[in-house]
């Protein structure tokens, strides 16, 4: 949020640099940049809610095929994963209270942290897409659903749930992907000392974005991951 | 140019009288809101038009009593609508028991009907006067819909499962059958008619009609062809649960479950075997998908009804099938032209 | 997120409740609940998302607006899923009333 | 320093010369001359640049989606399909759809007045974010590049609803480039929601509490609502879309069990609420235009800013009413008819209030006037057929035929664009600081108003007769009232074309407007016309409700 040039002589408080001209003050104006956020986030809720309703509808429809399906994901690369993706909300959370401290160093390390679990993450699921590639998992012609002793029919459904299972990951993939150069850049303008205590929404807002997805991993492992884990 | 200029469809079944009626009903209510809302205006508008430029009226800032008064009084009318609306709809719903069979299955663009006794025609449909006639529909590739205007009835055709619906004609003549759901290039080709004869001329239509064999008897051949007999046995040895007598009637399932035998339940029961398995049973059909065309399985179905189990339709009409089962692709070409 | 800084050992305690949460969630999938196997997984999603919205995303701490925004976005989304579970629940009753 | 807006005083004592379009002073700096060159259009961050940007687009792509309009309304003259084959007519009725539903009716009103009027009603310098307001611009040309690329490549064929499995499966057009485009197009009404949102609520005046804002701004507030909850459930939609063609997700696909319902439930969760996006903009333009030239304050102000946001509210409970026949269950018909009929209720008090601002006011007959009466007019009739599509026994012989074209045609022509074009001119002085040619202006608006009923009156009565939608050729029977809507359709074409040609040229000639030509209230009207870039010289502070129109004996002269 470059400063603009205030043409008009304002009294002093409203000289801080990183107030934009249409604001009164700072509190005003990072408290619409928080809210203007959330409005974001809660469309991301109703962008995933469409596929989260399409999973629900097709698990209660064809729950044989899902459990069987669902059997044939890697359990422990998912629970890790959850576990990454948890240590980076960690980390970034504390990229978030150092930057609000102006711990410049520190603020810039914690980013960097997150980027790497992330990235980590990002590698887990490049692992377990390859695995599905091999076993002839992914929908389309080639879908073959002999390893899920599925008979005939029921293979169709399971196609369903790994078109289901491709199209959440893959936008929660796509997210991270978007989300990491993001941080980076922010990792970048904090290194040059861009925030101070009093201006740093815009780790905030990135802090408040990388949590997002990671509330959206920690629905989709549990619906994705664990359902037939039992006998 | 076409010279008659028709303004209301023949009202030629029982539900078009009851639809007509809800609809004048509408249009009383329409007119006289919209006469009134339009007076009102035009009257204000010209009794307290500007006089001067400088002319301030009073302010007026709302009264409860008129707000409440057109809350209510329009809730009240909705209300009467949506429920005479609500009482149509679940009339249109509701099969009457003993009615006429008929298997409708649409397909890019044409409409095939086939009789329980083997007629089969195609965007054309004879059906006698004063029976209630009943629809089992299905699609073989994209969404139709099956609309006769003069009948008031129309139902959307879904690729893989069944729908259901009935009329009961109450005038001979020979009236439109459109396909009301967009469904690519020729939908506005996919137009038939509905012919409705007295019952004799139907009989001797029927008689004279293509001699094919009924459907039951259709579907007999294709129980041996097709080797069912082996496993469905008259005499319940068999691998697979005895047919006899079975239609219409609940069927206990391996997960307990209880469910009536209808036709939705029968063609799932062919198409997605292991979907729901009688109690006592293991999953050793295979799936006949692909193998068998839409036809087959209405006349496999309609065969297996023949075998015994009360009436033509069982009672309670066959809502559509829990599990959208899978309608076989038959030869609709997965057209992948150029533009994706 | 406003001016209220929250302590780092708050953030640790939640990452902790998290992990924890995360192996509950794991060990109840492979016991069988029969019924309850969803509903418990759900809940203690519910239970981690809330964790992170209040302490990691300073809901907690931030004005009623932003209460209001979380609270309207996980409305309508249930909303989306009532409404069309509705029909698919109901699509199999035999029958209509009246027959 | 800020100065007391309060009853009865506004800045300096205005002089009692009557209203005549006096000689404004020498043009000082406003928003426009402030800067010039294609730099200062194409990256500025003003609210009131980017809505003439937005003018701009909106208008070139409602001449584009009334172009097809034309030829389709030229193929029906005949009942054979003999203007041009079936696959091109499929192309023109879904390019029609989506130009004019995803790129006019959507974004025209919220996008043009909204954003330039909305900073200035509630005494803000600009939006929240202006950068994104910019984005939100350039996100909508983007999406309409993808359309026009669908267009010039060979069109697209599905219906503007993209319903499965024709889309996913048979058709072989664009599908996915016009999906991406609506999908890109989605995120500009996003970003323009959002930013609407964050600053009625962040940013209002000092003194102008929730009921003293405009009644324009409490139905943007509502429309942004929708906005922000609805846009992006389309958007996942239209990407499983373009993910089953391209990846063979099949999601939808009946061979794998998937069920097409489940996607017309995802589609209309968005499309029903999105006519509510269309229409309740027009309904915060027509309150304001009545309440102006009728010079009384809105009967009922509360109720009727409660309406809009009840519309918002309920208008995402009702999307069912689309697939009452579509193979959805007997029940859930039931739940959702029986909500659709509730959601008609606010709209009917809005109607009932409009009329009663009439009574006793001071009713002057000019252009936004004119429009906002054929609005109320227009609007009841779609209103009240919409109750028989409502109607659960009727919707089964109606849906999917003209009665439904004409239905919603009353709704988004009669109403939307009949609200839109009386915002134009109601703000047209304040957005460009020049008047319009009042007789010409009327001319055209009862042109419109005629052409508008020839056209779409007749096919209520095709509708029932049963004549379906989307039909290339019909039966010999119904060609007398589709002459009869062809030929509405050319005075309509007409109607819109006469002020296209007399508002540009009032830019150049029109006469120069004083800041408040109408003597209205509402703080867009306290600074000049055309407005600074910073819009107020001083924080305006808001101490009197809204529409004041004090009469003379109470008028406290200070």
């Amino acid at each position: 949020m470059s400063s603009v040039a205030d043409a008009h002589g304002r009294d002093a408080d409203r000289h801080h640099p990183d107030l934009v001209h249409h604001f009164e003050s700072l509190p005003a104006q990072k408290e619409a940049a928080t809210f203007g956020m959330w409005v974001f986030l809660v469309t991301e809720v109703m962008f995933f809610g469409g596929l989260f309703l399409a999973y629900t509808i097709y698990r209660n429809l064809y729950f044989h095929a899902f459990v069987q399906s669902s059997r044939h994901l890697n359990l422990t690369l998912g629970a890790v994963n959850t576990a990454v993706l948890i240590c980076s909300s960690l980390t970034m959370a504390m990229g978030v209270h150092s930057s609000a401290l102006g711990r410049r160093r520190a603020t810039v390390a914690w980013l960097l942290l997150t980027v790497a679990l992330g990235s980590v993450f990002l590698g887990i699921k490049a692992v377990e897409y390859k695995d599905k590639f091999d076993h002839h998992l992914v929908p389309g012609e080639r879908f073959q659903a002999e390893e899920l002793h599925l008979e005939g029919e029921e293979s169709r459904p399971a196609q369903i749930f790994y078109a289901l299972y491709f199209a959440m990951t893959g936008l929660h993939a796509t997210h991270m992907v978007i989300g990491i150069p993001i941080i980076l850049f922010i990792a970048w303008m904090a290194h040059r000392g861009r925030f101070s205590p009093e201006y740093h929404t815009p780790v905030e807002l990135t802090g408040l974005y990388w949590h997002f997805v990671d509330i959206i991993w920690i629905f989709l492992f549990p619906l994705l991951y664990l359902i037939g884990r039992h006998h | 140019m076409g010279t008659e200029l028709p303004l209301f469809p023949v009202p030629a079944s029982t539900m078009a009288g009851r639809v007509d009626a809800l609809y004048l009903f509408l249009i009383l209510v329409s007119v006289f809101f919209g006469v009134l809302i339009a007076t009102l205006v035009v009257s204000f508008a010209i009794r307290f038009r500007r006089r001067s430029p400088d002319e301030r009226p009073r302010p007026i800032h709302g009264s409860t009593v008129l707000e409440l008064t057109w809350t209510l009084i329009p809730l009240g009318i909705v209300m009467v609508i949506f429920l005479w609306g609500a009482e149509v709809f679940f009339a249109m719903a509701r099969v009457p028991p003993a009615s006429m069979d008929i298997y409708v299955v649409g397909k890019r663009w044409m409409w095939k009907t086939q009789h329980m006794t083997g007629q089969r025609e195609i965007n054309e449909l004879h059906v006698p006067v004063g029976v209630p006639v009943k629809l089992t529909l299905t699609s073989e590739d994209v969404i139709h819909s099956f609309f006769v205007p003069a009948f008031r009835m129309k139902k959307d055709v879904v690729p893989g499962r069944y729908v259901t619906t009935w009329f009961q004609a109450t005038r001979t003549g020979t009236y439109h059958l459109f396909c009301a759901e967009y469904c690519g290039t020729k939908h506005s080709g996919m137009i038939g008619t509905v012919t409705v004869m007295e019952p004799a001329a139907f009989q001797t239509w029927l008689a004279g009609g293509a001699t094919g064999t009924s459907l039951a008897a259709a579907g007999e051949r294709l129980f041996q062809d097709l080797a069912c007999i082996t496993c469905h046995r008259a005499d319940s040895e068999g691998r697979g649960p005895k047919l006899e007598g079975v239609f219409g009637h609940p069927v206990t399932l391996a997960s307990g479950e209880r469910v009536t035998a209808d036709e939705a339940y029968i063609r799932e029961s062919i198409v997605n075997p292991a979907a729901r398995i009688v109690a006592g049973f293991q999953p050793v059909m295979p799936t006949y998908q692909g193998l068998v065309s839409e036809e087959s399985l209405m006349q496999l179905v309609a065969y297996i009804q023949s075998l015994g189990g009360p009436a033509t339709a069982g009672p309670g009409a066959a809502l559509a099938s829990p599990a959208p089962a899978i309608a076989s692709p038959a030869a609709a070409p997965r057209s992948r032209g150029q533009g994706r | 997120m406003s001016e209220h800084i929250v302590s780092p050992g708050v953030y640790v305690a939640v990452f902790v409740a998290l992990m924890v949460l995360t192996a509950g969630t794991v060990f109840a999938a492979t016991v069988d609940l029969g019924m309850w196997n969803t509903p418990v997984a759900l809940l203690i999603a519910v239970t981690k998302a809330a964790l992170v919205v209040l302490f990691f995303m300073h809901v907690k701490y931030s004005s009623r607006l932003v209460a209001l925004a979380v609270g309207g976005g996980i409305l309508w989304l249930l909303t989306l899923i009532a409404g069309v579970a509705a029909d698919y629940l109901t699509r199999n009753w035999v029958g209509t009333p009246g027959t | 320093m800020t100065t007391q807006i309060g009853p009865g005083e506004s800045g300096p004592p205005r002089p009692p010369v009557p209203p005549a379009p006096a000689e404004a002073p020498p043009p000082r700096v406003n928003y426009l001359n402030v800067a010039y060159g294609v730099k200062s259009w194409l990256l500025t961050t003003d609210h009131k640049r980017i809505a003439l940007l937005y003018l701009a687009g909106v208008t070139l792509m409602f001449f584009l989606g009334g172009a097809f309009a034309v030829l389709i309304r030229l193929e029906l003259v005949t009942p054979a399909g003999d203007l041009v084959q079936s696959e091109t007519y499929n192309k023109l009725f879904t390019m029609h759809g989506i130009i004019m539903v995803f790129f006019f009716l959507i974004p025209s009103i919220p996008a043009v007045l909204g954003n330039f009027l909305i900073p200035l009603m509630i005494g803000a310098r600009d939006l929240a974010f202006p950068r994104l307001n910019l984005a939100s611009w350039y996100i909508y040309m983007i999406g309409a590049a993808f359309t026009i690329f669908v267009l010039v490549s060979g069109g697209v064929d599905t219906g503007w609803t993209f319903y499965t499995p024709y889309s996913t499966t048979y058709s072989n057009t664009h599908v996915v480039a016009a999906g991406l485009g609506v999908f890109i197009t989605g995120f500009s009404s996003i970003l323009t929601g959002l930013n609407f949102i964050v600053t009625i609520h962040r940013m209002r005046a000092p003194g102008l509490t929730w009921f003293r804002l405009p009644l324009f701004v409490w139905a943007h507030y509502a429309t942004s609502l929708i906005m922000v909850l609805g846009t992006p459930v389309i958007a996942i939609t239209l990407l499983t879309v373009v993910l089953e063609r391209t990846l063979h997700l099949g999601i939808y696909d009946p061979r794998l069990g998937g069920d097409p319902v489940l996607f017309q439930h995802l589609f209309w969760f968005y499309s029903h609420p999105a006519v509510y996006i269309m229409i309740l903009p027009a309904m915060g333009v027509v309150s304001e235009v009545v309440a102006c030239f009728s010079r009384k304050r809105i009967f009922g102000y509360e109720v009727v800013a409660m309406s809009s946001l009840a519309i918002a509210v309920i208008g995402f409970l009702v999307w069912g009413h689309h697939m009452f026949i579509s193979g959805q269950s007997t029940y859930a018909g039931l739940v959702f008819s029986f909500l659709s009929f509730l959601v008609a209720i606010p709209s009917a008090i809005k109607v009932f209030n409009w009329t009663s601002t009439l009574y006793k006011g001071s009713v002057s007959y000019d252009t936004p006037m004119l429009y906002a009466i054929g609005f109320v007019g227009l609007f009841t009739i779609g209103g009240l057929t919409g109750l028989f599509l409502a109607a659960l026994g009727l919707d089964v012989h109606v849906t999917d035929t003209y009665f439904v074209v004409a239905h919603f045609h009353y709704i988004m022509v009669g109403g939307a664009i009949m609200g839109y074009l009386g915002g134009i001119h109601f703000w047209w002085p304040k957005i460009t600081g020049r008047l319009y040619p009042e007789m010409w202006a009327r001319v055209a608006a009862v042109i419109v108003f005629a052409g508008f009923n020839l056209t779409f009156f007749p096919q209520f009565i095709l509708g029932y007769l049963g004549m379906p939608r989307r039909y290339h050729a019909y039966p010999e029977e119904f060609q007398v009232l589709n002459v009869m809507s062809s030929a509405g359709a050319s005075i309509l074409g007409l109607g819109y074309l006469l002020p296209m040609i007399y508002l540009v040229w009032s830019m150049r000639y029109g006469p120069r407007a004083s800041a408040n030509p109408w003597q209205a209230k509402g703080l867009e009207w306290q600074t000049a016309s055309p407005p600074i870039t910073e819009n107020f010289e001083r924080q305006p502070v808001v101490s009197e409700e809204a529409y004041a129109y004090a009469p003379e004996e109470e008028a406290r002269v200070v």
